[in-house]
């Protein structure tokens, strides 16, 4: 197993699993419309979070635009 | 009004936040005429419901994303990325707040990602405070406008320094959009006067009893301050002016 | 709004004082969506061309005759009685001037016409200073409404003490139209918001730059500061609310 | 002859004149409409001008409405 | 100062309203340098411990006995002359109450009583609102000074209609006492800056937490008010002027 | 008041620029009852008559020099250094301006200036804007002192913004000073009445009539305004508050 | 007896009772310097107070100076 | 000669001459009192004024005090 710090929590990802499968495992919509993804601080493409594997202990943060603002 | 090249008709962008619900939003947005409103970037919340981008596109809005929440110019700079990832648009608000107490900006925090997204071929908009230089500094540094507050943000306490507004006004090269401190309709009129192109307001209207009703008035509000700072108003005169011929009086 | 059981859409009376000439005067009426303008009574003079209540009445509206010029009850009394005879309306815009240096209403004299015109069956809208006591007094001997300066005639001031005005507005049971001071959309707009019912405008329009642009100008303040004192405008708060919520901050 | 004064000014009339001749002596258009008499102080109906003669000495204001106020 | 040709050495009047007790009174007399203080005329209360004629003139200050509680001239003139008797002075501050709500005066019935009291042998000094044309017939009618108001009554809010005053103190030939509505020290300093000739403090004294501390306060306000209207104070400028000079500048 | 754990009497600072010539400037400063007096640093002039150090020092003040006329940090710290070594004092009155139209300061170049004198051993007073967050800032990184201005360097404005300078005060550990936009005493009494520990004045009573006099003027009215700050002035109410009772009324 | 209104109150005194008894009944200090008197809305000066009698109903009014003001 | 920016202004002194000659030159008063120097940017102690040659070309600031501020 992986363990990540997804949207900062401890979560166990299966060994070899993509970012795609972290921003699954996030809860995002299927189509994902909206959202995008850092891993440890850097934005990851989308086109790259099918082929992107994710190592122990990486920060992963996944987000999408919510109400807000100013 | 001209931002970056791209023409608005409407002079009132909408702040998102505050809205009881996503209906609620809608209908302010539509009596709004905005065409632009704002949105943050926060963690996905799988129980969310509604999508907030359907509602504003829905509504006829395009979606400006900005980077509420941020204290330092490194997570700013890169909410902004993950922002024109997420939602394939490089114009961004830029927010840098510098205390939680006041919400107001961190000068320094503030220029620093301005510069760095300008390099990165952002359209930056960023949420400034009424200091006419650091206005100044944020154009130097290529920002397509300045968005100075009139008072802190969600104080509706209006505008508290015309005097610091007007400096801007007079010396900026790109847009001044008042952000920030409109409570009423009277505020975003005299945003206008001054000479402001335009006015942001969220909590304004989002937090009214009616919100729907308070976007209409406050979209009356910024068309009535254009029209007036373009009619060429009279000067201010410390006595009066006869308004009627004194030429003709009877004598009884 | 209603006065003396009359309704009207408009809640901006036209003042006709300091138009260029009848044309512009007509453009700007128009553009004012007013229903209502004031006139004054002055000699006839054979050589004067075009008649104003042609091109007010031609434009839609009605004439309002006011006793601008008279600085005694009596001679106030007197020309709102030619006024009746002449344009055959028992309305009367009253004015009674303390002096011609500030324009600034007469109390006693006011309120001594004014109950004599009402004795005699005219329906008073009385210009008065800010004091609510007066404006009691005014209301007490039966005016129709009561016409609370902002600031001095023609001064382009604005709302000098808002606080006086919130007074009024508050304990009056007769309409509160702002008379006098208004220089710009903002000024009418903040004049419905403390929840005047009306506003009365004469040079912030005949003397503007472009009158018929001004006239809309403050046409649409109107309806901004009305839409908002009914939409419930937020309060001030000395601190900053955000509108953005805390929860779900990504951590970079 | 009968003199008068007309809107401020010295007027001769002739004997036994009315005031519908002052007010056209004032220069009133013929309808005369929008136009109203103060003699001595004293509003005189419209429809009493034809039938009063004025007297010597006596002050008539004949007014109309003009741009005004405020 | 001089009124009704006497003169003062100070310019602060004290009433003695509000104060915890007559010790406390006392002490806040002595700070302020008052020459004058405010009494009311009440029903004798049996029950009543020490005189505060005793304590006012113990501290070097003289009485002047104002109309309180009056809402007509009627009620205003008796409560003078019995006043009168009394305390055997002549001078009177003279209130006519509008309502108990503001406590603003009620204008027609105070120059009512002005004038009856005038014709009575009395020096009035009355307190009146800020309408300048009501303080020209005050003065008109012989009063000895005119004593207007910045703001209500204990209201603390300052002057909110400088203008007013400012309009008041040009044009008249008494002096002119602000009263009521001072809340602070730079308040009185204010009014002396805007020509005032004197102000009248009771609350802003009596209530604050430190009677004594505010009374000194105000009173050295009172007098940097006069020091500086003397003293041909600086123009306002829109812009900045340079304290330092330009030429000699080092280049490194 | 205490800046870097020096004792000061007067809570009044004395700008030097202005003075029409050294014999006004000895005689405002001993009315001023200051015990610091700015000086610039300039190029020796040859020509120049009488010392300014002599006439500062004999009329009982110190000497604060400043780095008035830099526009950059590097200018600043320079300017300092040479101060430090002419005068003998490690203090020092940091200006760095943004431009010569309003002189307002450079939020980055003060705060880059200011790290770096500290950093060299000097007690720095940073001349700022009105911004709290600069404000705290500059305490973060050393100042022994802020020094917000009310409106620009010589405008006589007043306070512009009193609600920034409250959150100034509110949040600061070190002295605040009000420094510049002081017209007159009123103003200056309001700056301590806010909270500020001191004001500093240079136009307001360099280029006033009688330079002397509003010297006096504004000495009493800091001293005023101090004394009403911790006497614990009344709160402000919409409404009246009678300072008479009610009980005891005579009905006649 | 004669009534009277005293400060606003009923009160009895005396047949023949003069203002100066009024005065003490209302509990004016002796010597009463600082009291003034109005009967039926007229004042009545001090040295008329011995030799005034009250009469049946009639509505004295006893005032002393108090703290108040403005 | 050694030419050097002296306030400002191109200046001619002696070969060899001290910074403490380029203070007198610029006009400095005698003791000196109040008097700081700056050489191309630095600041030059006053310690070292007599002991410091000026190089041809170098920039020198001789200030003192004078009315300003703020």
């Amino acid at each position: 197993m992986t363990v990540v710090t997804l949207n900062g929590a401890e979560k166990e990802l299966p060994e070899g699993a993509t970012v795609e499968a972290a921003v699954r495992a996030a809860g995002a919509p299927e189509h994902g419309r909206g959202v995008a993804v850092a891993v440890d601080g850097e934005v990851l493409p989308r086109g790259e979070w099918a082929t992107t594997e994710i190592q122990e202990g990486q920060k992963v943060e996944v987000l999408h635009a919510v109400q807000g603002g100013q | 009004m001209e931002i970056a090249g791209r023409t608005f008709r409407s002079r009132l962008v909408l702040g998102t936040g505050g809205f009881r619900n996503l209906g609620v939003m809608a209908e302010a947005a539509r009596e709004s005429g905005a065409e632009l409103a704002t949105v943050a970037m926060r963690r996905v919340d799988p129980t969310a419901r509604g999508s907030i981008l359907e509602v504003i596109e829905g509504a006829g809005l395009e979606v400006l994303p900005n980077t509420a929440g941020c204290y330092t110019a490194r997570d700013a700079v890169t909410t902004a990325r993950l922002a024109r990832e997420a939602l394939g648009t490089d114009w961004v608000k830029l927010e840098v707040i510098g205390d939680d107490h006041t919400l107001l900006p961190d000068p320094a925090e503030l220029l620093d990602a301005a510069e760095t997204l300008v390099a990165d071929g952002f359209t930056v908009l960023p949420y400034t405070n009424d200091d006419p230089i650091l206005a100044r500094r944020l154009e130097d540094v290529g920002c397509a406008a300045v968005m100075p507050l009139g008072s802190p943000i969600g104080s509706g306490m209006g505008l508290l320094n015309t005097y610091n507004l007007r400096l801007i006004v007079e010396r900026a090269n790109v847009p001044v959009i008042l952000d920030a401190g409109v409570g009423t309709a009277s505020d975003a009129a005299l945003a206008l006067e001054l000479g402001c192109d335009a006015v942001l307001c969220a909590s304004a209207i989002s937090r009214a009893e009616d919100p729907a009703g308070m976007a209409r008035a406050i979209r009356l509000g910024v068309e009535a301050g254009r029209l007036a700072q373009r009619a060429g108003r009279i000067p201010k005169r410390l006595y009066a002016q006869a308004s009627t011929p004194e030429e003709g009086r009877a004598e009884f």
